[in-house]
């Protein structure tokens, strides 16, 4: 029974439609990997799931209709966006910005014991608490994003491009990371990626976008057999 | 600059015009009807109407310079009536005071203007958006006292009385007639410029300047260098409206230019429709007839319906008037396919 | 000497009108980006509101809290109604709906109150504090004061509340914080409605010494444009600093500098903005990456 | 999107010279007047019949001055009144056309020719304030139309030459501080004068007449500091002047920065001198703000009767204004001093036309200079107007008044300034 059911998503900006009726699931803890080439709709696509765009098609979380809501109420259902560049708010300090991913959580307590919890995954933002978002690397800055999404105990995570601008070295890391969080957490993930190696490392299913529909589903061990991505997607051959 | 207000920007930057040759024939049909209708309407219409398209005119031209400015460098200007009154009163000064056969006034004027704004662009071009629209309107709050200041030269606040160009007898023209077309032939020649110039390399390192100053900058546009030319041109149309205004008027004082006058002509531009060749001419009638029309309505408080008219104008056109014209227009062939 | 530091009290008195007003300013762009040119006339119409109370029989300080209810709800209902509609467009488009609300309001005014001057009463004592030769009004203490007042509320309410970080990160990145969850339209709002409540503050203010007409506001915008401008746009404390060195400057160089005169006093600000500006262009108390429009 | 926005600004001029097109009226449009016979034949009667007359109005209904556009309502209360209850002037209806020019020269320029030519009146009944008034003479005085009793204070009105359709109603500035002059060289002869003026026509010209009428005696002005209208106060000026250990203030200013300056005054204890006040800023409604025991012994001078001095109150002409405000002006404060200006103007011009040899502009433009002690109920007793073929100024009688308890109280002689000085003059 899949947590995240997407059923004939249609979105755009103005006249100009972007995805085309997109149609799929993703179990409850599991992680779903969203590859494609540039301009495929990969970015709309998770824009459409969290509000940011007007749709048409349905796309619900553990039954509840996400479609057609204001981002606003889409986070209240639990779900997490870490956006392309990030979303920082860079004049705030680190701790700010933590505290306002938990925006419309209520208990202090709770709030509280999951900065903690945040600080395990990523020791470097306890130190830097009293400092401004802006001044951090871009590595510290997707780590606050993340740090900021779980801030919110999501059902569901969407991750735009998590490696953009990122070392390599870096990179491995957070995705590293990001699997422990939803190892630990149970928490849903969609994540859109550039780089589908590593989005294949860590996902259980996979689904190529190619200009707003898509192409190919299926696990992630098929699709990285699958030839054709391998060419485009994977940067060489089986 | 947050991601939200980036995008808006890029929204708001007039779409590029396709030119298929349909719309380039339509365009040029629809500027030779207007240029007749311009040349036939002073010899049909009263005097009076013709006074006030002259006005629309002047007005025109100096929200041409406005345009130039806002809708085609992106720079907020709230100061444009301080060199209205500076190409007015040069010229005020040279017929007063040297003499000067009227027609010559308005080079000068133009060059005064243009090395004012030379001058304040230089230092004006370093601020952007909000604060160079701050500066911009406390030089034209400090332009009236200034003037004030300088009796001997500017009159004071009695201002300089003048007499109006007359035609010349071979004309058979009447005065208003004369001045119409005076203001005809500077309105077109300015338009003609500025069309130029927009189609230029000029134009295409303003346009870059507006949608991205780092990607411009990138690109290897010299910023400051266009901006400030952008601000000097600019305040050379103003110039140039405000000495056809003196031949027009007949009469400067400090009084004809306070601040309101820059706030009208700023809300003159963008109600008109700001980077679009028509916005100016949209916005001068805006300028000239939106409060008389006012009063009529209310004239017991002709402001409420002023600022209700501004505001309802935007809410239909928020791109001005010049986009909605284009918006309406574009709805009819569409219905018919 | 002492006629020195009468001439800077004087000219303290004349910023802290500028800084409660440049308050006003400085909240609303600190959340939109926008200039609100209407401010100085809103702030305006409150004082006619607590005025008409006033007169109606309501005692001072009931009026006040009324107006200041009234006030907040009003700056919400006009962002919901005149501002939303035009959300969105460029940002050019909502200041000239600004300009229009500006003369809106201005002539509603005057249509509904006339435009003879009124009596507003002074909450502080008429007297003044000497010391030595030196004479300080109670009300430019009063003015001060309050000025102060409000702007350790609004830290308070920014720094240590949840409300207040949420209207901060509207203010940074409206976007972003829709994918918080925070809902960014009742906050710009909220943020309008706060505006306008410091507006009417600023107006009770400055109605007693100025005499409530409908361009009672008209020439302070003026100079609280300058003191924001010279501290910060997105700074409430570099407003208020920035509109007492407005005050203090203007009056100096109108008494001192020969050339300048009482005529030419304006022309002070202006000097002062464009020095700043040009040295630091985000202001005295400014962010540098606030640098928006 | 360009193309067709032209092609609708075409369109759109299209309908503006359509429309235009349809009711232009020539330069030789007579307007529906009758031709005037007899001694008064050849003379302009457009804008008015045997039963009618068209008068238009130009006043600042928008913007920072509006607070003038009070007078028209005044005006058109008399007018009213007169066409209900008088039949009219002389059996003439009184149509009175009001336009707004925010006071803004160019458009004072546009609403001149819009009621000359298109509302074709027959005469500009008041354009207010100075840049106004002259941005519109050259034109009246070429279409030789009368612009009579212009509401603002200048001399020039009188004293041009060249501009024989226009012409003032007021008195002019340099008459008033002639007054004040006149009383300190009897009372104060060593007075030392501090001044705060409008940094505009109006102030330059009381504060110029003023030094010009002092000369030569042993008063002088030892400080003087002016304010633009825009600033928000004058709290720095006042604090120079107190320095200047001067015994006389004179304040020349319009209502707002009057009460500003009362204020003031009345706020520093240190500084006690005699405080004249013009009489722009001198109605009851700009003390009454101030509180009436903080201007205790103010001075100011005056020529018409302020409705809110109780002494009018039993007076017959205050009591018909009350009493016709009410009827048809309803909902507004005969109070305001601008509605009784408006009624003791509108009363002038009524006086005048009762005077005219033909009813034509002609007639006006040479009745409103040959005025013979014309009295106006409205104006104080033993005030009057008078003109004369080198005398412009209706009014230059002023009466001294000073504040006491709730009220101004006038005392001494009414002042003639033109048998005291001759013309006025600003040279």
């Amino acid at each position: 029974m899949s947590d995240l059911v997407v059923d004939g998503l249609v979105a755009g900006y103005g006249d100009v439609r972007v995805l085309h009726g997109v149609s799929f699931g993703v179990k409850q803890g599991e992680v779903c990997a969203i590859l494609g080439p540039n301009g495929a709709g990969k970015t709309t696509l998770l824009r459409a799931l969290s509000g940011m765009v007007r749709t048409r098609g349905t796309a619900t979380l553990g039954g509840t209709e996400l479609a057609g809501r204001s981002p606003d109420t889409v986070a209240r259902l639990g779900v997490a966006h870490v956006p392309e560049g990030r979303g920082t708010f860079m004049p705030l300090t680190v701790e700010d910005n933590l505290r306002l991913g938990a925006f419309v959580r209520r208990g202090r307590a709770e709030i509280e014991a999951d900065l903690d919890r945040i600080f395990t995954y990523f020791p470097v933002l306890k130190t830097r608490l009293k400092q401004e978002a802006g001044s951090l690397s871009g590595g510290e800055q997707q780590m606050l994003a993340l740090g900021r999404a779980l801030m919110l105990r999501p059902r569901l995570l969407l991750l735009d491009e998590p490696s953009l601008g990122l070392a390599p070295l870096v990179t491995r890391e957070l995705f590293r990371i990001v699997q422990a969080i939803n190892a630990e957490e149970q928490t849903t993930v969609v994540v859109v990626e550039q780089n589908a190696h590593l989005a294949l490392g860590i996902a259980q299913q996979a689904h190529v976008l190619e200009t707003g529909r898509i192409v190919l589903s299926g696990t992630a061990e098929e699709i990285r057999a699958d030839e054709q991505v391998a060419q485009s997607y994977l940067g060489y051959r089986v | 600059m947050t991601e939200s207000t980036k995008t808006d920007e890029k929204t708001s930057a007039p779409p590029a015009t396709v030119k298929t040759p349909a719309a380039t024939r339509w365009r040029w049909g629809a500027l030779a009807v207007l240029l007749v209708l311009a040349v036939y309407a002073p010899f049909q219409l009263a005097p009076f109407y013709v006074f006030q398209l002259t006005m629309v005119l002047v007005y025109a031209v100096a929200l041409l310079g406005l345009n130039l400015l806002v809708g085609h460098a992106g720079q907020i200007s709230l100061g444009h009536g301080a060199f209205f009154a500076i190409g007015a009163y040069t010229a005020a000064i040279l017929m007063e005071r040297a003499a000067l056969p009227y027609p010559l006034t308005l080079p000068v004027a133009a060059a005064v203007a243009f090395l004012i704004g030379l001058g304040l662009g230089v230092p004006a071009m370093r601020l952007r958006g909000l604060y160079l629209a701050l500066v911009t309107l406390a030089i034209a709050i400090f332009l009236v006292p200034l003037l004030k200041r300088f009796e001997e030269l500017t009159g004071g606040s009695m201002g300089l009385t003048l007499a109006k160009p007359q035609p010349p007898a071979w004309t058979g023209l009447a005065e208003d007639q004369w001045l119409y077309f005076i203001a005809l032939i500077v309105a077109v020649g300015t338009f003609l410029l500025v069309a130029s110039l927009l189609r230029s390399r000029v134009g295409r390192a303003l346009h870059a300047v507006r949608d991205n100053e780092i990607a411009a900058e990138v690109m290897g546009v010299r910023l400051s260098f266009y901006k400030t030319l952008a601000f000097a041109w600019s305040a050379m149309l103003a110039g140039v409206a405000g000495s056809v205004y003196t031949w027009v008027i007949g009469f400067v004082s400090p009084d004809s230019f306070t601040v309101n006058l820059s706030i009208n002509l700023l809300a003159g531009i963008v109600v008109g429709g700001l980077g679009s060749l028509s916005g100016p001419v949209l916005g001068g009638l805006f300028v000239m007839f939106v409060p008389s029309i006012s009063q009529d309505i209310n004239d017991a408080a002709p402001g409420v319906i002023f600022g209700l008219l501004i505001i309802a104008v935007m809410y239909v056109a928020p791109t001005g008037l010049a986009g909605l014209a284009g918006r309406l227009i574009k709805k009819i062939p569409r219905k018919k396919e | 000497m002492a006629g020195f530091l009468q001439q800077i009290v004087t000219g303290l008195g004349a910023g802290a009108i500028y800084a409660s007003l440049a308050l006003a300013l400085v909240l609303i762009y600190q959340f939109t980006g926008i200039v609100n040119f209407a401010q100085g006339e809103l702030a305006m119409f409150s004082t006619y509101i607590a005025w008409t109370l006033v007169a109606a029989g309501v005692s001072f300080w009931l009026a006040l809290v009324i107006t200041l209810v009234v006030s907040f709800a009003g700056g919400m209902l006009i962002e919901r109604i005149v501002i939303r509609p035009v959300e969105g467009a460029p940002e050019l488009t909502i200041v000239i709906v600004t300009v229009g609300l500006f003369i809106f309001v201005n002539a509603a005014a005057g249509w509904i109150w006339t435009f003879l001057i009124k009596d507003f009463p002074n909450p502080f004592p008429g007297g003044a504090l000497e010391l030595g030769a030196v004479t300080v009004n109670f009300s430019t203490l009063g003015v001060l004061g309050v000025v102060g007042l409000v702007m350790g509320l609004l830290y308070l309410l920014f720094q240590h509340t949840k409300i207040g970080l949420g209207m901060r990160a509207v203010a940074t990145n409206p976007a972003s914080a829709r994918l918080v969850g925070i809902r960014v339209g009742w906050t710009l709002a909220l943020g309008w409605g706060l505006a306008a409540t410091v507006g009417a503050v600023s107006g009770v203010l400055v109605a007693p010494l100025l005499f409530l007409e409908p361009n009672m506001m008209a020439g302070v915008l003026i100079y609280a444009f300058a003191a924001a401008t010279l501290g910060g746009f997105d700074s409430p404390v570099g407003a208020v600093i920035g509109g007492l060195i407005v005050g203090v400057a203007e009056t100096l160089a109108g008494a001192y500098v020969g050339f300048i005169g009482s005529d030419l006093k304006i022309g002070v600000p202006l000097l002062i903005i464009l020095a700043v500006l040009l040295l630091r262009p985000q202001g005295l108390f400014g962010r540098a990456a606030v640098e928006r429009a | 999107m360009r193309v067709s926005a032209i092609g609708c600004t075409a369109l759109l001029l299209l309908a503006v010279a359509a429309c235009g097109g349809r009711d232009s009226g020539g330069e030789t449009a007579t307007g529906g007047g009758t031709a005037a016979a007899g001694q008064c034949a050849g003379q302009q009667t457009t804008g008015t019949t045997d039963t009618s007359i068209k008068l238009g109005g130009i006043y600042p209904l928008s913007g920072p001055a509006s607070a003038y556009g009070d007078i028209p309502t005044g005006i058109k209360a008399y007018f009213d009144y007169v066409n209900a209850e008088q039949g009219g002037i002389d059996g003439r209806k009184v149509e009175f056309v009001v336009r707004d020019d925010g006071y803004s020269p160019p458009k004072a320029v546009e609403e001149a020719r819009r009621l000359v030519e298109q509302e074709q009146v027959f005469a500009l009944f008041q354009t207010l304030g100075t840049p106004s008034t002259t941005a519109v003479w050259d034109y009246t005085n070429q279409r030789k139309v009368p612009q009579v009793f212009v509401a603002t204070g200048a001399s020039q009105w009188g004293s041009n030459t060249e501009h024989p359709w226009t012409i003032g109603w007021q008195p002019d500035y340099v008459s008033e501080a002639r007054v004040y002059a006149q009383y300190l060289k009897e009372e104060r002869p060593d007075a030392k004068v501090a001044a705060l003026y409008q940094n505009d026509d109006f102030g330059k010209d009381l504060l110029g007449g003023f030094k010009k009428a002092i000369e030569g005696t042993g008063i002088q002005v030892v400080a003087e500091e002016s304010y633009e209208v825009a600033d928000p106060t004058v709290d720095a000026q006042m604090g120079n002047l107190a320095g200047s250990g001067a015994d006389v203030f004179l304040n020349i200013t319009t209502p707002k920065f009057g009460a500003l300056a009362l204020a003031a005054d009345a706020k520093n204890t240190k500084w006690n001198p005699l405080h004249i006040v013009n009489n722009v800023a001198a109605s009851r409604t700009v003390l009454e703000p101030v509180g009436f025991e903080n201007v205790q012994g103010v001075m100011s001078a005056t020529y018409y009767k302020d409705p809110n001095d109780p002494t009018w109150d039993d007076d017959a002409e205050m009591k018909l204004y009350k009493q016709k405000m009410q009827q048809y002006a309803a909902g507004k404060d005969p109070n305001i001093p601008y509605h009784a200006f408006g009624w003791a103007a509108a009363s002038s011009f009524h006086k005048a036309m009762d005077a005219v040899a033909c009813p034509t502009r002609e007639g006006l433009r040479d009745s409103v200079r040959n005025l013979n002690n014309v009295e106006v109920p409205m104006l104080l007793p033993g005030i009057t107007m008078k003109t004369g073929p080198d005398d412009g100024f209706p009014i230059e009688s002023m009466q001294l008044m000073e504040f006491k308890g709730e009220r101004w109280e006038l005392f001494g002689e009414v002042i003639d300034t033109r048998a005291e000085f001759g013309p006025p003059t600003t040279e």
